[in-house]
């Protein structure tokens, strides 16, 4: 019962962190239809800045996590004019391979620049944990878990009631209206592949505090966010907090179950099915 | 320079005027590769095919290091005598993670650079599948990578200078058990975890074969996917295994993960690493003080061989880690092989490489001080040492005759 | 512009023997490669980069029986080209079965695993297809890794040595590995070539250009990507044998590689041209040989160097023209055509 | 206001309008009739400029639109409902209605024109935090409606709006056209119902293969015989 209780706890606490991190893949194919397989990389980078606003500044990934954001947000929306918008009306494939020449291109970067060395900080709770009754909550979990509910809460009233969430909204919707109220679709499209991967990079930071950052770090995380978005519906960023919370606990259950070798395949047998049954995520209709 | 290394030059020459006929893409590369093995007329090219991207990539950077600093010490000391001061040249090639690739990349050294030897590849799978390419063209492919089945396939041509991964496994177990009952306590029973990798899996199935021996109960056996997001799962099982002992085998990543993990959930059971993630200055550095304490298998130790492995340090600012250890003494042997052959036939090299026992510079830094190739190729004067995170070092603390310091059994690693 | 014009009119002959011509280019290009391997070392590096160029244009021209005949952008066609490796390899090595007829069985077992894959991916579009397809081939992956006792697990499975020997498909030096690969990808092209100008190929085609249309006119979709996705499953099993044998060894990371093998072989297609027969050929000519010049020219001086200037060159070629390297080389001849008729 | 001078458009590599010129005054109602593909939409979505290949003059209160992008267009006071309505179905309501105001800026006031609107359409001030996708089709070009006139246009361009829907609430919806028209608002209205349109609109063009064959005020277009042939099947 303890253990049963204490893997969805800690499934929903690594799920948070999925859900932040997805959920700007989501937010980056709703608006602008792009499957961006470079996407986990930005994790690997929001984890180096804020690894270096650490080493070099002394702030902790939690703070560093908002130097994550803003310097990725401009990178993504720099890269979004250089590279992606050429691609927008290319077909698909073209799409798809652009991302995957980008993912080559921001490892090996990162590697040159940085090296092959694994990274990580030392924080003062890093060992620490909440004892409550059975149940172990740790604290970096705890704090990365915090910092993706806020800014997805952030993230939402956003996209719900400000003028630009509603822009990006009517772009991701029907492009061609966007521009008849006056929209300029290419600046959303900026906005959102900046916020999309800024998002992501920001993910990568608050959960440094536990892990490593290294230049294939992203590696680990590119199935694993497709598995979240297309779970929850591609483009959906709803459905992208439901889909990391499911992965997380369906990741925590059956590593009750199965060997841990397996959770894999246990994941990608229920994303399968999910598909088949539901062709268009578990939130059908929701949109960015 | 040899006859056949000659010829063979020479008919690369005409298989790229031919290809370039034919018109083909792969003509284009001819010119790069045929000049690179020009370059040096008398020198005696040495292939190394390390991974320089991807997941292993550092590991490829420390044994380059090392491999570079082994050839330039050689060379700047008058290169081989019996070939007349013929200088080391290395071409260097990256694997990349993927072991056709590196097989690729074996055979164009092989055909276009006449290397007469390959060091490499860091990760048995590679290793293996550049082993197929250098057996059937009879170059010596000198490693330290740890599978079993490198040197267990009756292949004349493979050269394996640390201790195989069962070995590991196995000194894991024994000398944690001597360790535990120098200070006083009784095992028994102990955890196995570890990546599902060929590293993981040989170096688990000797620690489980020790354990059987032994009579100490595994409580949990568990195998778990490479470069985990979360290691909580697994710590949980651990915790409620109620095991004395725990054997992690895992790259850095996943040992920080699970030293981290542990700790927070207030585990603080003795933590016997399987070299690999353990034994690396970023374990450490990323751990701070809860490193401090944790033990490790390791195939080699630089406090093994101070005087040598100081200059690593020296010229690349980090300790010598294992596999610069001995991808050093894979140097230090090839050279000794050729001095010894006087030849770079391979057949020479081979035999010289066969018939002696090599404890003289860099090939003395192994543990057991010396390297001496039985007839599978294994070196069989190499035997694992468990080492100790004590403040900023790694510290050798049994076997009693390559220890250099005492363990701290007590200190909770 | 007497020279100018005298050149233009020179080019209108060979235009109107245009229908002839690419059956000669062909049969000229078949026997030229026919012939280059007894020029070149026959255990070389060369022939080794040749050999596997030719394998890979073969697998990318199968995956284009999916990916471009019936538009379905399969990420895990690695699953199929596992199959067939560990298939063959694994009754080799227990039953001492020959890999030709290793060959047969992966190939049925990849035909297996294509229908039931297809039950929950029919209906599925454009990037949820790639992605469940990607899924399928690390749950293949997973498998391969985890069942030790018949796939020899994550240390990797071996070819068990043998000597020269055809019904044992195994040979001391790659020339014949070569000829192998050659004549697969010949039979893969013509098999793609009498798809797509047959009338699976039509109805593909339809049901590409408007599938509910295509549905109306009483096309049945289904079974029209069904057909398609078994004949490209079990090509591709069968070049898994031809791998495993030319590689000797190979493990589940490898031989289930998601960049190695399934996105490359979709790569190789798109980057030469997908759905045109000769884009596979072209990007497998392209491809494999950048990846070894930037390899051998640039992996010496810094670690990740050759790797970054081959994404920066994807993303060059891409950047460019989007339609494939073909549709790129058609370009530059479109416009040298037209200065050398200025 | 509107001036439209020898307008050429193509689609790919065929030409769609060969030269067209039309011009819409002052608080004028002019509508442009013609056949299915007779290139109606592509002239309004010219004005627009959602169409980047073409070619002639068009210029608003002398301002030359040809220079600007499509983004740029309402905020010269030119509100165009497309053909098909194309509201933003997964938005509420309101939101669809709120974004039409989007061009006049950050800081604008946008309380009272949603009142106007909802006080014009009263049906979807009760529908108001309703996604817009799940309205009827009529409601739904109330929407598309009410999110143009948020802006308080000075012209107003309408494509097919009574295209599949009731002729009741086709009635309602021209009749609500000429309460604005008469509130001083330009119209610019391409419809398929020829008679119906006429009859609101003060002056009309016709239309066809590109080409513009004939114009002069609603009502001689009414009674024109060509017209009555071609259009009002009469």
């Amino acid at each position: 019962m303890t253990q049963g209780l204490q893997a969805i706890v800690d499934g929903i606490l690594i799920g948070g962190v999925y859900a932040i991190v997805s959920s700007g893949l989501s937010l980056v194919f709703g608006i602008m239809g792009v499957v961006n397989f470079a996407h986990a990389e930005f994790l690997m980078v929001g984890m180096f800045v804020a690894y270096f606003a650490w080493a070099i500044l002394g702030l902790d990934p939690l703070i560093g996590s908002l130097i994550a954001l803003v310097v990725v947000f401009l990178a993504g929306a720099g890269l979004q004019r250089t590279l992606i918008r050429p691609i927008l009306k290319a077909p698909p494939v073209a799409q798809i391979f652009l991302t995957v020449g980008l993912m080559f291109t921001l490892e090996n970067g990162a590697l040159l620049l940085f090296g092959a060395d694994y990274r990580s900080v030392v924080t003062s709770y890093q060992t620490e944990s909440l004892h409550l009754g059975g149940i172990i909550v740790s604290m970096p979990y705890l704090f990365a878990f915090l910092m993706s509910v806020i800014s997805g809460g952030l993230l939402w009233a956003f996209m719900r009631y400000s003028r630009t969430g509603r822009a990006m909204r009517a772009t991701a919707q029907d492009p061609m209206a966007a521009k008849l109220v006056g929209i300029n679709t290419d600046r959303m499209h900026q906005i959102a592949f900046g916020l999309g991967v800024g998002l992501t990079a920001f993910g990568g930071a608050v959960i440094l505090p536990y892990l490593t950052v290294y230049p294939t770090v992203g590696s680990q995380y590119v199935v694993l966010m497709f598995t979240v978005v297309v779970l929850g519906g591609l483009g959906s960023v709803a459905g992208a907090v439901v889909g990391g919370l499911a992965v997380g606990v369906i990741q925590a259950l059956s590593a009750l179950v199965f060997p841990m070798q397996l959770q894999n395949l246990v994941l990608f047998v229920v994303f399968i099915a999910v598909l088949a049954l539901r062709p268009s995520g578990l939130l059908k209709g929701a949109s960015a | 320079m040899s006859k056949s290394a000659e010829d063979q030059r020479s008919s690369s020459l005409v298989v790229s005027r031919r290809t370039i006929l034919a018109g083909t893409g792969a003509a284009l590369a001819m010119p790069f590769i045929a000049r690179q093995g020009m370059a040096a007329a008398k020198d005696v090219n040495v292939g190394v095919v390390v991974p320089l991207s991807g997941a292993n990539a550092q590991f490829g950077i420390n044994s380059r290091n090392a491999i570079q600093l082994v050839a330039d010490e050689i060379n700047a000391a008058g290169g081989i005598k019996s070939l007349g001061g013929a200088k080391l040249n290395l071409i260097i090639a990256d694997s990349t993670s993927t072991p056709t690739t590196a097989a690729t990349v074996a055979q164009r050294m092989i055909s276009q650079n006449s290397v007469v030897a390959v060091l490499g590849a860091f990760a048995s799978s590679l290793t293996l599948a550049i082993s197929e390419v250098t057996e059937r063209r009879g170059i010596p492919l000198l490693t330290m990578s740890f599978s079993d089945v490198l040197t267990e396939r009756g292949f004349k041509n493979v050269f394996q200078v640390v201790s195989k991964g069962s070995t590991l496994g196995r000194a894991q177990f024994d000398y944690s058990v001597a360790l535990a009952k120098a200070s006083g306590e009784t095992i028994g029973k102990v955890a196995i975890m570890y990546e599902d990798t060929a590293y993981g899996t040989s170096q688990a199935e000797g620690l489980r074969q020790a354990a059987k021996a032994a009579g100490i109960a595994v409580v949990l056996d568990e195998a778990y996917p490479l470069g985990v997001t979360d290691a909580t799962p697994l710590i949980n099982k651990l915790r409620s295994s109620g095991a004395q002992l725990v054997f992690p085998v895992s790259y850095l990543n996943d040992s920080i993960l699970i030293v981290r993990t542990m700790r927070q959930q207030g585990l603080d059971i003795p933590t016997i690493g399987g070299a690999a993630g353990y034994v690396i200055p970023d374990f450490r550095k990323a751990l701070a003080d809860l490193g401090d304490g944790v033990l490790s298998i390791s195939p080699a130790n630089y406090d093994q061989a101070p005087e040598l492995t100081e200059r690593f340090r020296k010229r690349f600012g980090y300790f010598m880690v294992h596999e610069a250890i001995e991808h050093a003494a894979l140097t230090g042997v090839l050279a000794s092989a050729l001095e010894n052959a006087k030849s770079t036939a391979p057949d020479a090299l081979r035999a010289a490489l066969l018939g002696a026992t090599f404890d003289q510079g860099w090939a003395s830094v192994m543990t057991g001080g010396s390297v001496r190739f039985d007839e599978t190729g294994h070196n069989k004067n190499a035997y694992p040492v468990m080492v100790q995170w004590q403040k900023d070092e790694l510290v050798t603390v049994y076997p009693p005759e390559a220890a250099k310091g005492k363990a701290q059994w007590s200190k909770r690693g | 512009m007497s020279l100018s014009s005298s050149l233009g009119n020179a080019g209108t002959p060979s235009l109107r023997t245009l229908p002839c011509r690419p059956v000669l280019l062909i049969a000229a290009a078949l026997g030229m490669a026919g012939l280059v391997p007894l020029g070149l070392d026959p255990q070389g590096y060369t022939l080794r980069v040749l050999t596997l160029t030719l394998l890979f244009a073969a697998m990318a021209q199968s995956w284009n029986i999916v990916g471009g005949l019936a538009n379905q952008i399969s990420l895990g066609h690695a699953g199929f080209f596992g199959i067939g490796a560990y298939t063959s390899t694994i009754l080799l090595r227990d039953l001492g079965v020959s890999p030709w007829l290793g060959m047969i069985a992966g190939m049925g077992l990849a035909g297996l695993a294509a229908a039931i894959l297809s039950v929950p991916t029919f209906r599925l579009k454009g990037h949820y297809f790639a992605l469940v397809t990607l899924a399928f081939g690390e749950v293949m992956r997973v498998i391969a890794n985890s069942w030790s006792s018949v796939t020899g697990g994550p240390v990797g499975i071996s070819v068990p040595f043998a000597p020269n020997s055809l019904w044992m498909f195994q040979y001391n030096t790659v020339r014949p590995y070569y000829y192998v690969s050659l004549i697969a990808l010949v039979l893969v092209s013509v098999v793609f070539w009498r798809i797509k100008t047959g009338a699976l190929g039509y109805r593909l085609r339809a049901i590409k250009e408007n599938p509910d249309a295509a549905e109306v006119i009483g096309i049945d979709t289904y079974r029209a990507k069904l057909m398609a996705g078994l004949v490209s499953a079990v090509l591709t099993a069968a070049l898994g044998t031809v791998y495993a044998q030319f590689s000797y060894f190979f493990d589940p990371d490898t031989i289930f590689g998601v960049a190695s093998i399934s996105v490359r072989m979709a790569l190789i297609a798109i980057v030469g041209g997908v759905s045109l027969t000769f884009g596979p050929i072209v990007g497998a000519f392209f491809i494999i040989p950048l990846e070894e010049i930037s390899n051998a020219a640039l992996a010496g001086r810094a670690a990740g160097l050759s790797a970054f200037v081959y994404g920066a060159l994807l993303i060059a070629i891409i950047l460019v023209k989007p339609q494939g390297l073909l549709a790129l080389f058609g370009d530059l001849y479109k416009r040298l055509r037209k200065e050398s008729s200025r | 206001m509107l001036t439209v001078k020898n307008l050429h458009a193509a689609y790919d590599r065929s030409e769609v309008l060969h030269g067209v010129s039309i011009d819409v005054a002052e608080g004028e109602f002019v509508c442009v009739i013609g056949a299915n593909t007779a290139g109606k939409s592509t002239l309004l979505r010219c004005i627009s400029r959602l169409i980047a290949k073409a070619s002639g003059e068009i210029s608003f209160q002398g301002q030359d639109l040809m220079a600007l992008p499509a983004h740029r267009i309402p905020a010269l006071g030119i509100a165009h409902v497309p053909e098909g309505r194309h509201i933003f179905p997964a938005m509420s309501v309101e939101d669809n209605l709120l974004s039409g105001g989007y061009a006049l800026g950050r800081g604008a006031n946008l309380q009272e024109p949603l009142e106007r609107i909802y006080s014009l359409f009263p049906r979807l001030a009760q529908r108001r935090t309703q996604f817009a996708g799940t309205l009827s089709g009529g409601e739904q070009q109330m929407v598309a409606l009410g999110r143009a006139l948020i802006l308080s246009p000075k012209l107003l361009i309408l494509d097919e709006p009574s295209h599949g829907l009731a002729p009741i609430v086709v009635d309602e919806l021209h009749r609500k056209l000429v309460e604005i028209h008469r509130e001083g608002m330009s119209i610019l209205l391409v419809e398929q119902n020829v008679a119906l349109t006429l009859s609101v609109a003060q002056r009309g063009y016709v239309l066809q293969s590109g080409r513009i064959v004939l114009e002069g005020p609603a009502a001689q277009l009414a009674s024109d015989d060509k017209v009555r042939e071609a259009y009002l099947g009469i």
